[in-house]
């Protein structure tokens, strides 16, 4: 029996919970000397009101988006993949490898073919973490933790020694082919006849990364393989009885989870960067977590909580820019919407039930 | 069975005006109760009538919403659960609020240390459940692990931490639901034990024979409403279970006598060492034939959970399986490939669970999604590379329908619904499956008469259809009323087989204790001595 | 007005990104004049960055840091009127001046100086994140010391993998003490913010220490033999000055130039004997006659002298 | 403790032992550096200990840390004081500590969140506050004398110096390092002492594996879960402090470095266990040690890049989970709130 309406809690719930972590940040605002309103302003401003600045925002989100899902797909598992940020990096290196030593012509070809580059080097990341999960009982948090200093460690290793131009001082790899540069959204909508800025980073990935969503939702809820890594997720020894493989489960669930993180990097190596650079993922793995956890690891959940992050990040980073700000303040702000919409919902739902609850019984007295 | 008079006594508990919701249900309803000090008071209802909550308000587990609770004729406000045992009330709930991993000592001191060291707290609580054990033969080992302890002692390990406490009033819920025969038995003499000591009872129950055995007084529950407070010796289960569920209720199986054909499930020597080589299943054959029942009773841990994990398809982890399994005349693999669950389910084998909540369903899946578990590849559920949801919702409704879950919404997660209702779901998912043979575990644990009488009738229904069944409980009074032939494990082997009408409980249960005809004292492996002595004695 | 924008390790890192700073502030104090000053938050944001500084009239436009050499070349030829100058990276564009600094000469000077201070014969040389750039200083500083002790041994220790190696002073604090109980009595720290842990811990140890990138004797007077310091802030400094009129091409800050050196001041003067300083000076001067040839470890990834 | 369970110890003496034999001197300052290093791993391990015994989970022990160390630094150096310092780094701690429980505890809001947002909240306020107040970039200025923790000589350190096994043991090991390893070290004993043989330690583990049963004899759920994560929020105080006072001059924005993280790795590894979580910190800091030991194993045909060195201590630790640790299962009613109504 529900207390309240469902669009209540899926609505109110959260916007009152994001208007208190936007009020703290005032005060931490005004603590530090500067006017909460200019920064909001700026941050407005500089994350959606221009073309440039929606660029940005969606670019971030898209990151978010695939490292949400990375999450969100082993949590329904009941596996917590805290490896994003080294799935990523690998994927980075995958999109790297497919793109400097296959011949494509055109970005067309070379998009899925590395997807899959993306997607295999950040499942294969994700195995050994799965497999030793699934018949060693070797905690998956750990293994994954671990993995993530390995990936940088390798990536490194990779880009000082092997990939890196002899003579450049940048430990990155060289420029991929001018064939395989994805198109920005802004040249795609410049195609189409209608002018949306230009030099903005988001591109044609943005429109994979709503596609993931969707085929992740219809995985997960629709498909026999999402039944069963949910039903495994809730219960193992239900899924034994249902003749659902824990192993086969988990590993899978992990593939395709690590698979997503890697697929991160068709965003940012091959469409932003144009080429790897150390570091690439830049926390997008951990923010992952976050994304996943609030938006109530469900896709359309995801994908608000990505266009909330990418909000933030490209308005905090407006803000950095342009403001005598310091760009912490923007991990501050995030971490108090992080805590009010993710952890404290509670604090505005039970008082929130409680009314609802009063009004339904106050209105049903009236009738009688 | 007379308790002493208590008329001008105060009555140990009155509740009066007592209301709980919980969100939009109302769990309680103005509920009044007296409860007579030193007797035994019943209480029975549905599943879902609002007894546990009514309890555990009385145990300052929930607050009431109002209302007013007299203990001795005082009113108290039983703010919280410290308070209530203070007030001289112990509560054993349904679902046992035990530390797994802790021992028995330590669960019995658990919020009622001497001090803030340990040790002499627990040397204390060594002594008096040495004495209590003495004085009313409840002996546990108290240092073994609850986890390791059979359900039946992890209850007495409940019952003790009530009497460790000096609890006056002793509330039960649903105490038997997991017990054996001997078991229950045995309890029950403790609590007329107890009783005659001058404390008060609460049992919940629902089992009418329970309530007529041992009862002063019976108060009926409907639907979060005290619908009637009798005197035991005044009534009759009929009337009973017209009172609980509003209608009449068949108390006893109506079935025909069985009509066998071939043999569907054969098995021969079936034996199996789990993951630490203990020895669970020692050699088991067996034949159920279409259309009978074959009923095994026994003790629970005597690897009958193993037996019908194997026949499912899943024995459990690093297990090691040997013997000859053949259903139809075709061997079923007892490992590796082949041996999956969901294989079983291809072949033809049907599952009712031991444990509805961790294996038989999903709990926090929907029902609908619950109506596929199992089946999930099930070609009406599947539409190419999706499944078919919709159909699923389809089936699912008419299911409950034909089923009477209720509530009748197949949206519903799983742990909403009560457990009479939760088992109803299984029972329809495997059942409508119509299976060549189903195997079924506990069917009717902790669910309400009218609950049982459906889910017996199906069952009979498809042996009548042709069916094999196996039927595994440790009610034997199900046992006895369901079977065509009951088998009896103990130890993991298979110590005889009866036929229904022509034995008494006392001999399966002398069975269930490892005790042949030829061999009058308990087998040696293993079965702990109180057990033996608990054997009921010729209750037929 | 000129600009100015700092790699992601942020403007007080106490090193490479500071030193700029400094010679920002100096520009404003000598002449009053304002500039524009941007930290980087994501690699995505280099371009951004540059081009809103372009298109906001910023000119010249000062960036630290080879990273951001790549968007750069990109960027530059959209902006012709606009003049930009990059540190630490070449990039080959008409409005582009390229600064880049002789880390290894700068280094080798180091290595002399530890050559001399050291009584073990062993040194140690501790650098952050294991990149190129910092094989440049690792490379310079073997070279300088094998010139004054070709049986010594360098240690070398990288502090991480990940960019968290540039701020783990007590990771650094570790390695300076797992080299002292190898025999190091010099340490070379090249590793950020990690550095501070390790002159730290040398200082607590009672050995010495050489800073990096600014003059960082000061932290332990007495206690840090010297400083390679890399004079970003002139470079920074010179920009603002020429203005617009700032002039593209690759300007090697080396030696000659004043560009790197080993700082001199009250804090060590009385660790750097005199025959300390005649060494060096006469690498100095062999340096720039060419008698001396420091191999620079970029030009073909390896050190002659490891 | 059976064969398996001990198998950590018993590996990480066996590397000791081996390591002591073929090179005394750099085994000598191998353990000692191990030491240092698993110290603040240790205190942030026996935090989650706390915590997660008692059901509440905590990803959030890197952020307690590194506000710790921050605060820490800061009062230490405007007060000169490093037991002032500590006391900050405690309250800063604890300060996130507290909205850990609310969120968690009292809002029955997600815990894995919570800790996410606490990490978060760490790494930004310490800089914003730290740039605000000394203006160094997030930096403290350098703290020196009493301003930090010195090492202390134990009695008889000098005396048994020269003697065989034991001189280096005791005076190279034992003695010298600061107060706070000891405390440190003394934790474990404590924990375990607490957590077995005290009516606090009963009913802590017993809230971590079923709160119902706590609740239902009468002791409040919320109190001993508090109690629980207040624990927690002094042991990264302390941690915290350490990093910044004891084994470093001062603080430097995100020094932390992922030990917390690294810490929660310990913890899973000792299955929520006092001794094992000190034989896990110790064999964590002994990895790192190794590894900054020989940054360039040179194999004779090829020479391993440091790059895999540095990685070396994570890729040994799944090897030996993977090898020997085998499942480990967290307290049953870890992550979940307890909530009675719905
Ligand atoms: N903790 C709870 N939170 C919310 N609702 C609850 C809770 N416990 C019980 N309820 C509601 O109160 C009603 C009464 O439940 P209660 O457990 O008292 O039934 P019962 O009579 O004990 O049933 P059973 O015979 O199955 O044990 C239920 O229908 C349920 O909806
Ligand atoms: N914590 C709870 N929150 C919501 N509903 C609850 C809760 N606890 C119990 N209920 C509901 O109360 C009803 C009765 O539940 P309860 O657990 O008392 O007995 P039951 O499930 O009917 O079990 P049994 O069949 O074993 O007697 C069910 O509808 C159940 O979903
Ligand atoms: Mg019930
Ligand atoms: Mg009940």
């Amino acid at each position: 029996m529900d207390k309240m309406p469902k669009w209540a809690d899926v609505i109110l719930t959260p916007l009152i919970s994001l208007i208190l972590a936007m009020g703290i940040s005032a005060l931490v605002i005004l603590a530090i000397g500067e006017s909460p309103w200019m920064a909001l302003t700026t941050m407005v401003e500089g994350a959606l009101g221009s073309s440039y600045g929606w660029g940005f925002t969606l670019y971030y989100a898209t990151n978010f988006v695939f490292t949400g899902l990375a999450v969100m797909v082993a949590y329904h598992a009941s596996l917590f993949n805290i490896g994003g940020e080294g799935q990523a990096a690998m994927g980075g290196l995958g999109v790297a490898l497919v793109l400097l030593y296959l011949p494509l012509p055109h970005w067309a070809i070379a998009l899925p073919v590395a997807m899959v580059g993306a997607a295999a080097f950040g499942a294969a990341w994700a195995f050994l973490p799965a497999f030793l999960q699934a018949k060693r009982g070797s905690h998956i948090v750990i293994t994954t933790i671990m993995f993530n200093f390995i990936a940088a460690a390798l990536l490194n290793y990779v880009l000082v020694n092997q990939l890196r131009p002899v003579g450049s001082m940048d430990p990155a790899s060289a420029r991929f082919p001018e064939a395989t540069n994805l198109p920005a959204l802004t040249d795609i909508a410049a195609a189409m006849g209608f002018d949306w800025g230009r030099n903005s980073p988001v591109n044609v990935t943005f429109l994979v990364a709503l596609a993931a969503c969707f085929l992740i939702w219809v995985l997960i809820w629709r498909t026999r393989l999402g039944y069963q890594i949910r039903a495994f997720g809730r219960s193992e020894p239900g899924a034994v009885y249902a003749g659902i493989n824990p192993v086969t489960i988990t590993v899978i669930a992990m593939l395709i989870s690590g698979g997503l993180a890697g697929m991160m990097a068709i965003n940012n190596v091959m469409g932003e960067a144009e080429r790897l650079v150390l570091n690439a993922v830049e926390g997008a793995g951990f923010i992952g977590i976050a994304v996943a956890l609030m938006g109530r690891n469900h896709p359309l959940g995801i994908l608000l909580a990505a266009l909330l992050f990418g909000f933030l990040y490209q308005g905090g980073g407006e803000l950095a820019l342009w403001t005598s700000i310091p760009r912490e303040l923007i991990i501050v702000i995030q971490a108090l919407v992080i805590l009010f919409t993710g952890a404290l919902d509670n604090m505005v739902r039970m008082p929130l039930e409680r009314l609802f609850l009063t009004m339904r019984r106050t209105s049903r007295g009236a009738v009688k | 069975m007379g308790g002493r008079p208590a008329a001008a006594a105060p009555a140990a508990i009155e509740l009066r005006g007592i209301s709980k919701a919980f969100g939009a249900v109302q769990a309680n309803r103005d509920i009044n109760l007296t409860v007579p000090k030193g007797t035994i008071h019943g209480i029975i209802g549905e599943n879902g009538a609002g007894k546990s909550t009514l309890m555990s308000i009385l145990y300052g587990f929930y607050k009431p919403d109002a209302g007013e609770i007299l203990v001795g004729g005082r009113a108290i406000t039983i703010a919280d659960s410290q308070t209530a045992i203070r007030a001289g009330i112990g509560m054993v709930f349904q679902h046992f609020k035990l530390v797994q991993n802790f021992t028995v000592l330590e669960n019995v001191i658990l919020g009622v240390e001497d001090g803030a060291l340990l040790r002499p707290s627990l040397s204390k609580a060594r002594g008096v459940l040495k004495q209590l054990a003495a004085d009313y033969q409840l002996s546990v080992d108290p240092d073994e692990t609850v986890e390791n302890l059979s359900v039946g002692h992890q209850q007495r390990v409940e019952i003790l931490k009530a009497l460790y406490r000096q609890a006056d009033i002793l509330i039960l819920d649903e105490p038997t639901g997991v017990l054996t025969p001997a078991e229950a038995d045995h309890l029950f003499r403790i609590l007329e034990g107890l009783k005659a000591e001058g404390k008060t009872i609460i049992l919940i129950t629902h089992k009418l024979r329970e309530i007529m055995e041992i009862t002063d007084n019976v108060s009926v529950m409907r639907r979060g409403e005290m619908v009637a407070s009798v005197k035991t010796s005044e009534t009759s289960p009929e009337q009973l279970a017209e009172l609980m569920v509003g209608r009449k209720v068949l108390l006893n199986v109506d079935k025909t006598p069985a009509r066998p054909q071939a043999p569907v499930l054969e098995v021969r020597d079936l034996t199996m060492r789990d993951a630490e080589g203990v020895e669970r299943l020692r050699g088991i054959s067996l034949d159920i034939r279409a259309g009978e029942i074959l009923g095994i009773a026994g003790v629970s841990g005597n690897g009958q959970t193993q037996l019908l994990e194997i026949l499912g398809g899943y024995p459990e982890k690093g297990a090691k399986v040997g013997g000859d399994v053949r259903m139809n005349g075709a061997p079923l693999p007892l490992s590796g490939s082949g041996c999956d669950a969901g294989q079983r389910r291809r072949d033809g084998v049907g599952h009712i669970p031991e444990d509805r909540q961790v294996e038989g369903l999903i709990m926090d899946f929907t029902a609908w999604e619950n109506v596929a578990f199992g089946w999930h590849d099930a070609p009406e559920f599947n539409k190419g590379w999706l499944m078919d949801n919709d159909a699923i919702r389809r089936d699912a409704q008419a299911k409950m329908e034909r089923f009477d879950v209720r509530p009748r919404d197949c949206h519903l997660a799983a742990r909403n619904f009560s457990g009479g209702n939760q088992q109803k779901i299984v029972v329809a998912r495997e059942i409508e499956r119509n299976p060549d043979l189903l195997l079924i575990g506990q069917p009717t644990r902790g669910v309400d008469i009218g609950a049982i009488e459906f889910i017996h009738k199906q069952i009979v229904a498809l042996r009548d259809a042709g069916k094999a069944i196996l039927l595994v409980s440790v009610e034997l009074d199900e046992i006895l009323a369901l079977s065509d032939r009951v088998a009896v494990m103990f130890d993991g082997r298979i110590m005889g087989e009866r036929l229904p009408g022509q034995t008494t409980t006392g001999e399966l249960g002398l069975l269930m204790a490892g005790i042949t005809d030829t061999d009058h004292t308990p087998a040696e492996a293993g079965i702990p001595p109180e057990v033996a002595h608990d054997l009921p004695q010729g209750r037929a | 007005d000129p600009a100015l924008i700092y790699d992601l390790g942020g403007k007080f890192d106490k090193s490479f990104n500071e030193a700029a700073y400094t010679g920002a502030a100096r520009w404003v104090e000598e002449t009053g004049g304002t500039y524009r000053e941007l930290e980087m938050q994501s690699e995505a944001q280099r371009e951004q960055a540059l081009r809103r500084l372009a298109e906001s009239g910023s000119n010249p436009i000062v960036m630290t840091g080879f990273a951001f050499g790549d968007v750069l070349t990109q960027v530059a030829g959209d902006y012709p009127d606009t003049k930009f100058a990059i540190i630490d990276m070449v990039v080959e564009a008409p409005n582009v001046q390229s600064v880049v600094f002789t880390e290894e000469q700068g280094s080798y000077l180091a290595g002399i100086m530890a050559g001399m201070a050291s009584d073990s014969g062993t040194v140690g040389f501790i650098g952050g994140m294991d990149i190129p750039l910092i094989h440049k200083f690792e490379c310079g500083f073997a070279q300088g010391f094998k010139s004054v002790q070709p049986e010594g041994s360098v240690l070398i220790n990288y502090t991480g993998t990940t960019p968290a190696a540039w701020n783990d002073p007590v990771r650094g604090g570790e390695l300076t003490r797992a080299q002292i109980s190898q025999g190091a009595d010099v340490i070379y720290a090249a590793a950020g913010g990690t550095g501070i842990g390790i002159l730290q811990t040398a200082a607590d140890e009672g050995i010495l220490s050489i800073g990096v990138d600014s003059n960082q004797n000061a932290l332990h007077p007495g206690q840090v033999l010297t400083s390679m310091v890399k004079r970003v802030d002139n470079a920074v400094y010179e920009a603002f000055v020429a203005g617009a009129d700032l002039e593209p091409g690759i300007r090697v800050m080396d030696l000659a130039a004043e560009g790197v050196d080993v700082a001199v001041d009250e804090s060590n003067a009385d660790l750097v004997t005199a025959e300390m300083q005649a060494a060096v000076d006469e690498a100095k001067a062999g340096i720039a006659s060419g008698e001396v040839a420091v191999h620079d470890y970029m030009t073909d990834n390896t050190c002659p002298a490891s | 403790m059976n064969i398996r369970e001990s198998l950590i110890a018993i590996l990480v003496l066996g590397i000791c032992v081996f390591w002591a034999l073929a090179d005394g001197a750099a085994a000598q300052q191998g353990i000692g550096s191990a030491l240092r290093l698993m110290t603040p791993l240790l205190l942030a391990c026996l935090a989650g200990l706390y915590s997660e015994r008692a059901g509440v989970f905590d990803i959030g022990l890197e952020g307690k840390m590194l506000m710790a160390a921050f605060t820490a630094a800061s009062v230490a150096y405007i007060t000169g004081s490093a037991w002032l310092g500590l006391a900050a780094g405690i309250g800063g701690s604890l300060a996130l500590s507290l909205i850990h429980g609310l969120a968690s505890i009292t809002f029955m809001g997600n815990q894995l969140i919570s800790g996410v947002a606490i990490n978060f909240l760490a790494s930004g306020l310490t800089v914003l506050i730290g740039q605000n107040a000394f203006g160094l970039g997030g930096r403290t200025p350098a703290l020196t004398g009493d301003g930090r923790f010195g090492p202390i000589t134990l009695p008889g350190a000098e005396a048994v110096a020269d003697v065989p096994l034991l001189g280096p043991i005791y005076s190279g090991l034992i003695s010298g390092q600061t107060i706070l390893v000891y405390v440190a070290f003394a934790m474990v004993p404590i924990t375990w002492w607490v957590l077995y043989r005290t009516r606090f330690g009963l009913r802590l583990r017993a809230v971590g594996e079923n709160p119902a049963s706590v609740d239902t004899a009468g002791i409040s759920v919320t109190r001993l879960r508090y109690t629980a994560v207040a624990i927690a929020g002094i042991l990264c105080g302390i941690a915290g402090a350490y990093l910044a006072t004891g084994l470093s001059a001062g603080f430097v924005k995100e020094m932390t470095a992922g030990r917390g993280f690294i810490a929660l790795a310990a913890l899973i590894f000792a299955k929520w266990r006092p001794w094992q979580a000190l034989f896990a910190t110790f064999l964590f800091g002994l990895l790192e040690a190794i590894a900054n030991l020989y940054p360039n194993l040179d194999l004779g045909i090829v020479v391993v890049p440091s790059m895999f060195m540095n990685a070396l201590p994570y890729i040994l630790t799944v090897i030996i989970l993977a090898g020997f640790v085998g499942r480990a299962i967290p307290p049953r009613a870890g992550g979940e709130p307890y909530v009675k109504e719905r």
